[in-house]
């Protein structure tokens, strides 16, 4: 009997949580995200999504057992979640051949040349979606139009995203004021009813996930509210200093994938800070990185860009910047 | 042969021997090359000029003249003349509102204004993208109108002009330099920069988006 | 608002189902096996030898040097060998083989029933009996008391404080000695401020245990200076430093002591071990030990003499079950898994808890996501998931920087893992590493 | 035969590029396509070899303490004149390659060779070893050229075979990090194998 | 206000390294420690300043004046050659320290192509002394910037399990792709 007992060194009791539940969880968050695009886009949406996912999880394969010939890891889930949040970061007729390549970068030049899940620097999603921006910068920018469950995919209607149309009206001398005539209302945007990035449009179902992550503990607050906070903060100067050369913060927020950023990219693990006080300090650089790139820079969205150069600093947060140690502040005696 | 050894005399000499040779050399290949380079820049300006302009046989360089812009400066132009009779004007023109960094175009118009044809010969453009303005497929638009009543402007501004996709903005500022080229000309400098064609009002607002999603 | 500690901790399910399971006492076995060592410090030195017969309390080993402890019999009977065994910490050491005959106490011990309220001994006179009685900290720790409750000149202990937490999931030995022996306690905090020249004391209880909340600060009203405090249930609520924090709000800088920020603190069994040595002249030679498990047929809660084999206490609680896979000596966050059922109980050893096999395996490692609730759950603001890195590299120079010797080694790191990644194991190969180091450097 | 390890190490065993990873700025920035890698690399080779044989000719010559700046002056001599004559000849590349063909001068394969290997050996040897590492270099740019220019533009010695455009990223500045990166692996690769 | 736009453009838009390949040695070169990183940063902001002045006055004053500029390369690198001396020699003399910081990077920065880069930009770009000033600091931080960043991941990446093929200077090379990709977003800033 006793040489059956198990010794081990204690804890001798393990949470409930592991490595796939989590990124089951995310998975679970992205599902109203993913219906409302569904909803607006159609079969496009559909299909980019299967094709990132299934493309993402086959190079995450592929590459492990043949390039690296390490133990094959696909079953942990972060490959799907990378691929979902690639084709939330894709406009839902992107040719699926691209939506492929894109899969490629963020798997095989992002996440596995740096050996694999957890030592990569930056998300890879995004790294897939920048590099497909640079890249494709014609099919990156072409947006459907909603238009409730359509069939159609690459003959799909396409428009410019709100973001896209307010700023080239600001930059075309208009005032804001006219130029929000010609976007869809706060409250369509806030349901998602605007083109842009599978996953990006709809507010509402992106704040549904993040209450559940919250709940479920898959994230803390710290990185979104700190995104959210310093955009917001930084779009209200904005707006109160110029109100006809500027759209208001509400406006900022419900367009452009700020809400997806800060939510599900900004929030990735792997490439965010390991600490509360540097997670805020990762939030706010994200957020006002975000508007600078925004009001001042070429591209109309910002925060792919921004939570790729945040991801650059956070080695140099996780080293210089360490959690409250305790008894760290009591001085002697 | 022994190794020279380190005094002061011997390093003083070494080098100064190195730098009067290499100097004596440098000096004869300038004078060797000064032609040659010239020759090369005067070339690629007269190419310019030739593709731009109808036929020509005079040598517009030697007759060229500046005009104000109405802006503070002057462009170059080049009459092209056919056995003494004008036919038209290269005129070497810029806009500052590219996408990153200035643009200079070789813009050739007909003695009553049309645009004949237009070249680019500097940007930094995008590749793939603003690099596009100087493909036929753009440019072509361009040739045979006249900007007094063609409006250079691109459509999303309300004028007839597609621009490339996802480079609006070198079209702006390709239109812009166009424009620039001809108000000096043939407007007498008389244009304000501003006439609501072009975004070029303010130099320094160049914080525009190229990729305008469209 | 229920006090506690700010930063990290994790909430383990609690599994207490022994906690209205009263005190039994647990039957004599035929032989005890006494260990010499069964504190923090130097081990004690043996005084009998083969053959002498023993009384229950009589002492068997002196303690050798300031931190140690006397080591007393458990039982009346014959010394049939001093040996080697293998003890709860998987150790060899001396231990002391008595074969029972009988149960006969030392005549000084005071073996009635009656509570003896008043105390008239100097404070000197209450460290003396402490050490005489062989009494260390019960809560685990297994720290001599005598040592805590000498306050070196120049320091001085404004507030005592009472360790009733037992953060520690599935355990409630400590929750039915308050509940059972509440006056004793109380007697024996009383005795502990004496000692201490303190006119305050908090006794800290987790919320899930209110009828142990309500019954002491009930008793409470009639003792002067002592408070009961209720808790946020959160491990590792009942760590020294955390304690501390929740109840005082004072951090115990790294490296130092409780006394450092005027505060010492001791675990409600310690409290009644020294009721009884103070007050009825018993050393320390039985405790409260809770056996439980989700398969046992009878878990409880059993007074047990030290030296009985853990077979004895699983046979009370209606003996092993079939699937039993791992057999830990206290509780499931930082007890140390036994290998045989032979092991004796010490005075340390507050439950004996029996794992089914499938809780018993540790699933594998896998790659670190750098999720940081590692980082959240430890209560010492350490970065759990660099230090492992670090251990494991061999990088000990920045481990060291990284402060792993600050490491209380609670689990929580390990336990909150979704990577299942062996995080505490690495830290404390690391941490030992770190601490030979630093003793090198300061010989040179 | 040595003469002839002399030539070829250059090409692969230590491949000033991929093997030795020296004289990036130039390998990154002027790739755009494969004729730039090439004429860059001409371009180096030329500098390569003429200051291979003068320092290998007048090294003796030379006192120690003033060996560097002696180098220095008749590196950049050479690259002043490769400079002046690209500018009348060749217009084009030359304004593509920009500032990097007077950077050519601290280009630390230049001055490496001259210093460790040039000022050390014969005539022969000497031009040998600079016509070797030159050509290597030149080859590791066409290749990265030829890539970057496939991939970025859909296109090989500017002869487009595919309609619009490739991966733009390619021709841009972060294309020409990824890709000599995974080139360098490569060749890391098969060396290991 | 043009200061500010030199400086945004030399720091973010046209980051020396990641957009105009200059200086990716010893990018590549001293990029394995933060420590190391911030002292080359130091240093190479140190000689940047100093030379771009140097540089300036000579060929105004006397490469101009001489009608000798094709003599610009040869002039310009012995120029920075001996600079790098000379503030290697007073660094010695007047402040131990900061030659302890800075010494051991001072010989390096002789071939870094950054510092002779700028010099020739500087002309290029038809700066006037001030600009020139103002740029070759911005550049220097925007090299610095660069510089600790993927000084930092690479620190981090110690701790990785790089897949053996890349360890070393393809994953360097390829993290400095991913990171003049992210900040191809600044772009149009200026």
């Amino acid at each position: 009997m006793s040489n059956l007992l198990n010794v081990s060194p204690s804890p001798h009791v393990h949470g409930k949580e592991t490595t796939r539940k989590l990124m089951l969880g995310v998975v679970i968050a992205l599902i109203p995200a993913l219906a409302a695009s569904i909803y607006f886009f159609g079969w496009g949406a559909i299909i980019v999504t299967i094709t990132a996912v299934l493309s993402c999880v086959l190079f995450e394969y592929l590459i492990q057992r043949f390039l690296l010939k390490k133990a094959i890891t696909i079953t942990d889930g972060s490959a799907v979640v990378t691929g979902l949040l690639l084709a939330f970061n894709l406009p839902s007729n992107f040719p699926v051949l691209l939506v492929i390549l894109g899969s490629l970068v963020a798997i095989g030049v992002a996440k596995m040349t740096f050996g694999g899940l957890g030592n990569n620097p930056f998300n890879p999603a995004l790294v897939g979606r920048v590099f497909m921006l640079i890249s494709f910068p014609v099919q990156m920018t072409t947006w459907p139009v909603p238009s409730g469950f359509s069939t159609g995919y690459a003959d799909a209607v396409t428009g410019a995203t709100p973001l896209a149309v307010i700023k080239a009206g600001i930059k075309g001398g208009e005032q804001v004021s006219a130029l929000m005539d010609q976007v869809p209302s706060h409250m369509q945007l806030f349901y998602g009813y605007m083109g842009g990035s599978m996953g990006e449009i709809a507010a509402a179902a992106l704040l549904i996930g993040f209450a559940y992550m919250l709940i479920r503990k898959i994230i803390t607050w710290h990185i979104p509210v700190s995104v959210i906070g310093s955009f917001l903060i930084f779009t209200t100067i904005l707006w109160l200093a110029a109100p006809e050369k500027n759209a208001d913060p509400l406006f900022h927020l419900l367009t452009g994938g700020i809400l997806l950023g800060a939510i599900y990219m900004a929030t990735d693990y792997v490439t965010s800070p390991m600490n509360p006080k540097a997670m805020i300090i990762y939030g706010c650089g994200i957020g006002i990185i975000t508007v600078v790139i925004r009001v001042f820079g070429a591209y109309p969205e910002g925060v792919s860009f921004a939570i790729l150069i945040m991801n650059a600093f956070v080695p140099l947060m996780n080293t210089y910047i360490k959690p409250k140690r305790f008894g760290e502040e009591v001085k002697n005696g | 042969m022994a190794k020279t050894e380190s005094t002061f005399k011997n390093m003083v000499l070494t080098l100064t021997l190195i730098a009067f040779v290499a100097a004596t050399c440098l000096g004869f290949v300038y004078e060797l090359t000064k032609k040659p380079i010239e020759m090369s820049a005067l070339k690629k300006k007269l190419d310019a000029i030739k593709l731009v302009v109808p036929e020509f046989t005079n040598n517009p360089d030697e007759e060229v003249f500046r005009v104000a812009t109405g802006e503070g400066d002057s462009l170059d132009v080049y009459p092209a003349k056919k056995d003494g009779v004008l036919t038209g004007y290269a005129v070497n023109t810029y806009t500052k509102s590219g996408f990153s960094g200035d643009i200079h175009i070789m813009a050739g118009f007909k003695p009553d204004g049309t645009i004949n044809y237009i070249t680019v010969l500097e940007h930094k453009e995008t590749p793939g993208l603003g690099t596009k303005m100087d493909e036929p497929a753009f440019k072509n638009q361009f040739i045979g109108k006249n900007p007094s009543d063609f409006v250079l402007r691109v459509n999303k501004d309300g004028g007839p002009v597609d621009a490339i996709t996802a480079a609006t903005i070198s079209s702006r500022a390709f239109c812009d330099a166009v424009q620039r080229a001809y108000n000096s000309l043939f407007a007498g400098g008389e244009w304000d920069g501003n006439s609501g064609s072009t975004e070029s009002a303010d130099p320094s607002d160049e914080s525009e988006k190229e990729k305008s999603k469209e | 608002m229920l006090k506690t500690f700010p930063a990290g901790g994790v909430h383990p399910p609690e599994n207490k189902m022994t906690a209205n399971a009263p005190i039994q006492s647990l039957t004599l076995p035929e032989q005890v096996v006494i260990p010499v060592s069964q504190h923090i410090g130097a081990p004690a030195t043996v005084i009998v030898n083969k053959g002498d017969t023993v009384r229950a309390g009589q002492i068997i080993a002196t303690s050798k040097g300031f931190v140690s402890s006397n080591i007393h019999s458990s039982v009346s009977g014959k010394v049939s060998k001093i040996d080697m065994i293998t003890d709860t910490t998987g150790y060899k050491q001396t231990a002391v083989f008595i074969d029972v005959s009988g149960d006969e106490w030392v005549d000084t011990i005071n073996r009635s029933e009656e509570i003896i309220r008043d105390v008239d001994l100097t404070p000197e006179e209450i460290t003396g009996k402490c050490l005489d009685a062989g009494i260390v900290g019960l809560g685990g720790a297994t720290f001599p008391s005598h040592v805590k409750l000498t306050v070196p000149s120049g320091k001085k202990c404004e507030v005592l404080i009472i360790n009733g937490v037992e953060c520690e999931p599935y355990l409630t030995a400590d929750h039915r000695l308050m509940l059972e022996r509440g006056e004793e306690v109380l007697i024996g905090v009383t005795i502990l401020m004496k000692a201490l020249r303190v006119e305050r004391a908090f006794i800290g209880i987790e919320s899930n245990k209110p009828d142990a909340i309500a019954h002491l600060a009930k008793l409470a009203s009639g003792f002067r200076g002592i408070t009961i405090h209720g808790l946020k249930v959160k491990y590792p609520q009942g760590a020294e430093k955390q304690l501390i924090k929740a109840l005082i709000k004072r951090e115990v800088p790294s490296g130092r002591l409780p006394l450092d920020v005027g505060t010492v603190v001791h675990n409600v069994g310690t409290a009644f071990a020294v009721y009884e040595a103070v007050q009825k002249n018993k050393p320390l030679f039985e405790r409260v030990v809770t056996v439980t498990g989700k398969a046992l047929s009878s878990p409880g809660n059993f007074l047990v003499r030290t030296g009985t084999p853990v077979s004895r206490l699983i046979a009370a609680a209606g003996g092993m079950p079939e699937n039993t896979g791992k057999i830990v000596a206290g509780g499931p966050m930082m007890g140390k898994a036994i290998n045989n059922t032979e092991v004796p109980v010490v005075k340390g050893m507050s439950g004996l808890l029996l794992l089914p096999v499938e809780e018993s395996g540790r699933a594998g490692s896998e790659p670190c996501i750098r999720c940081a609730k590692c980082v959240s759950a430890c209560p010492l603001g350490l970065e759990p998931y660099l230090l492992m890195t670090l251990a494991e590299l061999g990088l000990y120079e920045r481990a060291e920087t990284e402060r792993i010797t600050d490491c209380m080694e609670c689990g929580s790191c390990s336990y909150t893992c979704p990577a299942t990644r062996p995080l505490l194991d690495y830290i404390r190969l690391g941490k030992g590493i770190v601490i030979k180091m630093a003793r090198e450097r300061n010989l040179k | 035969m040595n003469q002839l390890q002399n030539f070829t190490k250059g090409f692969f065993r230590e491949n000033p590029l991929l093997v030795l990873v020296l004289g990036l700025c130039p390998a990154l920035a002027t790739t755009t396509s494969a004729i730039n890698g090439l004429g860059m690399g001409i371009a180096t080779t030329f500098v390569l070899l003429g200051s291979n044989t003068v320092v290998s000719l007048i090294s003796k010559m030379v006192p120690d303490k003033v060996r560097i700046p002696s180098f220095i002056v008749i590196i950049a001599s050479f690259v002043t004149i490769v400079d002046l004559l690209m500018n009348a000849y060749v217009p084009e590349l030359y304004e593509k390659l920009g500032i990097f063909i007077p950077l050519i001068v601290v280009n630390c394969i230049v001055l490496g060779r001259a210093e460790a290997f040039a000022s050390k050996n014969n005539l022969t040897t000497a031009f040998l070893d600079g016509l070797g590492m030159g050509l290597g270099f030149t080859m590791a740019l066409g290749i990265l050229g030829a890539f970057r220019e496939i991939a970025g533009s859909g296109a090989i010695f500017n002869y487009k075979f595919i309609n619009g455009d490739g991966i733009l990223v390619f021709v841009l500045a972060p294309g020409a990090f990824i890709a000599l990166g995974y080139l360098i692996a490569f060749i890391n690769r098969i060396r290991k194998t | 206000m043009e200061y500010i736009i030199i400086i945004i453009s030399a720091v973010l838009v046209n980051n020396i390294v990641l957009a105009q390949f200059l200086g990716v040695c010893p990018f590549m070169g001293v990029s394995n420690k933060v420590s190391t990183a911030v002292g080359m940063s130091g240093a190479v902001t140190f000689v940047m300043v100093l030379a771009a002045i140097v540089t300036y006055l000579i060929y105004t004053l006397i490469l101009e004046k001489l009608g000798i500029v094709f003599m610009q390369t040869i002039t310009y690198i012995l120029i920075i050659a001996s600079l790098v001396q000379m503030v290697e020699i007073v660094l010695k003399k007047i402040s131990q320290p900061l030659y302890q910081a800075l010494g051991i990077f001072l010989p390096l920065i002789t071939t870094n192509c950054a510092v002779l880069g700028v010099a020739i930009l500087v002309i290029k770009k038809e700066f006037n002394l001030i600009e020139g000033v103002v740029y070759s600091a911005a550049t220097a931080l925007g090299f610095g910037l660069a510089l600790i960043i993927l000084a930092g991941i690479r620190e981090q990446l110690e701790l990785a399990d790089i897949p053996k093929g890349v360890k070393g200077a393809p994953v360097a090379l390829i993290v400095a792709g991913i990171l003049a990709l992210a900040f191809m977003g600044f772009t149009g800033i200026v």
